[in-house]
């Protein structure tokens, strides 16, 4: 069942270690191996830095000194916080949030606390990585859609081993004149199919990987490629960032009532914040749910690390989703083992953002709200006897 | 494919056999006289299962008779083992209610007679319907059918509360009462509002237009400290209401509880019956969370810890005749820093 | 014509040859709601009564083969004139079956009076068009809360084949939630089964639905 | 639809992607490879798009249908709030699943 999900190769189970891969791919990418990386790639929970201390070696004086003068004089020494910069695409239409195309600041968005998605990869931006290597220009390591594309095609090519075996059986029983209606029936439309699946060989998965399109000519310039992918930020990630840590400037916005009016127009987007903003001061790395029918997905380090742990839905107080839906999301959510969580914002209307003059008084707004977490599991009595 | 595991559609061929084995389905019909004969077969020994009579000893069988002022059923003679586990006793007489006179009946193990005269399964079931709906009946005999003791809530009322205070002393941590104190602590801190220190609030007040974020300390040694300066939404606190008057619909305990009607333990699932329409509002939930099982969650792991919860009831929802057994928790999210 | 007992608004048939007879002739499987005595300690395999529920009622009400009869008042008066026949025996409380070492239970109450104004218990208005566009193409339905949708279609009986789509019956205006789309698609590709909306339309009076499926990229 | 379009291009990879009817949301392009495996061959595809704020109801399907009158199938292109775009298949009436 997990391996035959075609979900499974989505964003958030795909990356984790967890991922069953074959054994080519599993290589390059152990367990162990991926994590260890992640541990050393994925250092700082937040794009914010500490001040560090000298190492403390206890029978060493000197050392015990510096730490000490070094522990009371930090605190009060101003630590500058690297500020990215971002825009907003007004041209494309209404995809809220807010664009960082500097790649370096991207990178170290999605590396320090798993902010924002690259437009065209389904999480960390890694087209221009994989499109080089596409088209010959570069090497480097594979990304993780290139190793749901492998897994993909080798899928595809065990249903069409097993169609040929089918057919083989088919043809045996024909030989012995065992065929019923519905085999002879199977096994013309197999033959047929053999046929046509020989015909398109050339437009195959497999080849599809290395064909060069007029699409792809055209973006490069000088033998290099040009860059289109940018880092995309959620609306709450914006914010977040903007406000609580103050490491994004966002181009045209001055005012943190003007970034409100821009990003939460609606009380459900508040809301939707809200519970951003609770998960991520607790310390947990809460991302884009779509991919599970659900606002948020809740990981306790981030994609590389494990599986998201809960996948949550926000509800406004006075919520009533029905039953239907309820089902649904339970089982989408629980086949990929995580919890279907709703959490209701306790309080409806979003504060009045004139009134948001700074970032105490946003604080303040924020404190006026508090949630309530249920997770719903389905439950089957025959299982839970003794 | 776990799907079609409980689904409704079961395979009559295999009745009787190993009931745990999944049939062979077929994914669509194709007109074969293979499928058509797989299927009649099917089907006759369903219609045959359907038409044995019910049957059962005089000897076994229990006599009760329908009580048309307290709509009832009393029990003329108590026999056999089911009166460990149902009805209540009043009086000398022993009652059951319409679900468990339904129930008896239907499994062949009891007449009920109205005014002397025997019903038949179908005029029990046309006259305790009238009492309790079609959808607290299949939650009854559902659990009934699988072996569980099921007993309506009304008639553990009193021990409620006692049951309710045992729960935080079953807790399996014997070490040292002192380390449990901390965890409860722990977990009230979870679930209470973010008060900052008062030196912090200080600071804001003073710097906060100047500082343009909630980061506002000049620098952070551990991310713990930063995480704490970002807080500002937290779980909002249960309003522990005193008078029990809400009660569940059914107490359950599995099959191999030891139990006594007068002095009946702590159950092992509280049950709300509730219709296939919508989720019930959320201070209808909180009202049954004040009444649900309490957790005893003290694990370390925050993801473990959060998964668990504080308290848990199960709704089962009932769509014609299909039941959902649905478990809610209560929880809150601990801090991973 | 067939005569259906009715108890508070659901129908519930004892007879076996009706339960063949709805089965294959109109694909309506209803749900075994009573416990089989042979296997009591079973869920899997219900027993009699077979309760229909309120879209089959309806349904069948429609083809004018059915007719339906307040099964408790038929009870109750039924018992009523009897108690009226032999009044002495009220108090004594004892019964009077023959005393045979085996007795059957389930006997059928005798051929019951037809009471016409018997009320069923109303389908979900915009769900029936749907519930009858899928019978009526032959398929069996079942209701489908476990598996997030209101009706389950299967291309045949149910007990020999899997069910095909997760249907959901709509007003023809009412949105869906983009979100409920991916999820419900998402689960029944993940089943191998199609994610259906359908909605009659109030100006032609038909009724149209759409299979939904994960693409497989994206 | 530029979004959607530029995702399709390079993401995923499609040729010849192209605004069908603007009024009505619609591109047309090809598909690097068959979207369902019983197609005879690769062919040009409809795709509807749509933002997660949107809604779709029956009514809407039938319109997006009486746009593309030949087709019996749309791709639905589903934008959230991230950029992940979501591609669902939309096929006319019932249409029987895929048996593997």
């Amino acid at each position: 069942m997990v391996s035959d999900d075609p979900f499974f190769n989505s964003t958030d189970s795909g990356s984790g270690p967890g991922i069953q891969l074959d054994g080519r791919f599993l290589k390059t990418t152990t367990n162990k191996g991926y994590n260890k990386r992640a541990k050393d790639v994925y250092v700082l929970p937040l794009p914010f830095s500490l001040n560090s201390l000298p190492a403390l070696i206890p029978h060493n004086p000197l050392s015990v000194f510096m730490y000490t003068v070094a522990l009371l004089s930090k605190p009060l020494r101003f630590t500058t916080q690297k500020r990215h910069k971002a825009y907003i695409d007004s041209t494309s239409q209404g995809t809220p949030g807010a664009f960082v195309p500097d790649l370096q600041s991207a990178m170290e968005l999605w590396q320090q606390g798993f902010f924002g998605k690259g437009t065209l990869s389904r999480s960390e931006p890694s087209w221009f990585g994989r499109t080089s290597r596409r088209l010959g220009l570069d090497g480097g390591e594979l990304t993780l859609e290139e190793i749901t594309e492998a897994r993909r095609a080798k899928r595809r090519k065990f249903k069409k081993e097993r169609e040929q075996q089918q057919l083989l059986e088919l043809k045996q029983k024909q030989k012995e004149g065992v065929l019923n209606p519905a085999d002879a029936n199977l096994l013309d439309k197999n033959e047929k199919k053999q046929i046509e699946d020989n015909e398109n060989n050339a437009a195959d998965s497999d080849a599809v990987v290395t064909k060069v399109r007029k699409e792809d000519t055209d973006l490069i310039k000088d033998g290099v490629i040009e860059k289109l992918e940018t880092l995309h930020l959620h609306p709450c990630e914006a914010v977040f960032l903007c406000v609580c840590l103050g490491v994004l400037e966002i181009d045209g916005i001055e005012t943190i009532q003007q970034l409100l009016q821009t990003f939460f127009p609606e009380d459900s987007d508040w809301q939707k914040y809200v519970v951003y903003h609770y998960f991520r001061s607790l310390g947990w790395c809460v991302r884009d749910g779509i991919k599970f029918g659900v606002d948020w997905l809740i990981y306790k380090q981030g994609p590389p690390f494990q599986h998201a742990e809960f996948a949550v839905s926000v509800q406004p107080s006075s919520g009533r989703p029905d039953w239907w839906w309820l089902h649904a999301n339970m089982r989408v959510v629980n086949n990929a083992k995580k919890a279907m969580t709703l959490v209701y914002v306790t309080k409806e209307e979003r504060p009045d953002y004139t009134k948001i003059s700074n970032v105490a008084a946003f604080r303040k707004a924020l404190s006026q709200y508090t949630v309530k977490i249920l997770t719903f599991s389905r439950f089957t009595p025959s299982r839970c006897r003794d | 494919m776990e799907s079609d595991s409980d689904d409704g559609g079961q395979d009559w061929t295999l009745l009787g056999a190993n009931v745990l084995k999944r049939g062979e389905k077929d994914h669509a019909p194709d007109g074969t006289v293979i499928q058509q004969t797989q299927l009649q077969k099917s089907r006759e020994v369903m219609y045959t299962a359907l038409s044995e009579p019910v049957v059962i000893s005089e000897k076994n069988l229990v006599e009760a008779d329908w009580d048309s002022v307290r709509n009832i059923g009393r029990v003329r003679k108590q026999k056999g083992t089911f009166f460990m586990t149902m009805g209540w006793s009043e009086h000398e007489n022993v009652y059951l209610y319409p679900e468990e006179v339904i129930y008896l009946c239907q499994r062949g193990s009891m007449r009920c007679y109205l005014n002397n005269e025997p019903l038949s399964v179908e005029g029990v079931m046309s006259i305790c319907l009238k009492y309790v709906s079609t959808e607290w009946y299949d939650v009854y005999s559902n659990f009934k059918k699988l072996g569980f003791i099921v007993r309506r809530c009304e008639l553990e009322t009193r021990k409620v509360s006692k049951a309710q205070v045992s729960t935080t002393q079953t807790v399996p941590s014997q070490k040292s009462g002192r380390k449990n104190d901390n965890e409860i602590k722990k977990i009230k801190n979870e679930l209470s509002v973010y008060y900052p220190p008062i030196i912090t609030r200080i600071a804001w007040f003073l710097l906060g237009s100047r500082f343009n974020s909630f980061a506002w300390r000049p620098s952070y040694i551990v991310y713990s400290t930063l995480f704490k300066d970002l807080t500002a939404v937290k779980v909002r606190q249960n309003i522990d209401v005193a008078p029990q008057k809400e009660r569940f619909d059914f107490f359950v305990y599995k099959p191999g509880t030891k139990f006594k009607k007068s002095d009946p333990p702590e159950a092992d699932y509280r049950i709300r019956v509730v219709s296939a329409d919508q989720v019930p509002e959320l201070n209808k939930i909180e009202k049954e969370l004040q009444i649900a099982q309490k957790v005893g969650n003290f694990y370390k792991d925050p993801v473990k810890r959060m998964r668990l919860g504080y308290r848990t009831f199960i709704y089962a929802v009932v769509d014609n005749g299909v039941i959902s057994y649905v478990k809610v928790t209560e929880t809150g999210a601990p801090s991973v820093y | 014509m067939f005569t259906l007992p009715v108890i508070s608004g659901t129908v519930y048939i004892y007879d076996v040859e009706v339960i063949k007879y709805l089965r294959e002739k109109y694909n309506i499987g209803g749900v075994l709601s009573g416990i089989l005595p042979q296997y009591p300690q079973q869920n899997k395999f219900g027993g009699l009564p077979l309760k229909l529920s309120p879209e089959e009622a309806l349904y069948l009400l429609e083809t004018n083969e059915f007719e339906f009869f307040d099964d408790t008042e038929t009870h109750l008066d039924e018992y009523k004139e009897k108690v009226d026949e032999d009044k002495p025996d009220t108090k004594n409380g004892q019964s009077s079956t023959t005393s045979n070492n085996k007795v059957e239970l389930a006997v059928l109450s005798k051929i019951p009076k037809r009471s016409s104004a018997v009320k069923l218990k109303e389908p979900v208005n915009s769900r029936y068009a749907v519930y009858k566009y899928l019978v009526q193409k032959g398929y069996f339905v079942l209701p489908g809360l476990r598996f997030g949708c209101h009706y389950m279609a299967y291309p045949g009986d149910i007990m020999r084949y899997h069910s095909h789509y997760n249907v959901l019956g709509l007003d023809y205006d009412e949105g869906i939630d983009l979100l409920t789309m991916v999820s419900g698609g998402r689960l029944a590709t993940s089943v191998k089964k199609c994610w259906v909306i359908g909605a009659k339309n109030p100006e032609t009076e038909e009724t149209e639905a759409f299979s939904i499926e994960w693409s497989g990229f994206g | 639809m530029d979004t959607v379009i530029e995702n399709l291009v390079h993401q995923q990879l499609w040729t010849d992607c192209k605004i069908y009817n603007e009024d009505a949301n619609l591109i047309r392009g090809t598909p690097p490879r068959k979207l369902h495996p019983e197609d005879a061959q690769i062919s040009s595809e409809y795709v509807l798009v749509s933002h997660m704020r949107d809604s779709v109801s029956v009514r809407g399907y039938t319109k997006t249908f009486q746009s593309v009158h030949d087709a019996s199938r749309v791709v639905h292109a589903v934008i959230a709030e991230d950029s992940t775009i979501a591609y669902y298949i939309v096929y006319k009436s019932l249409n029987p699943p895929r048996r593997n």
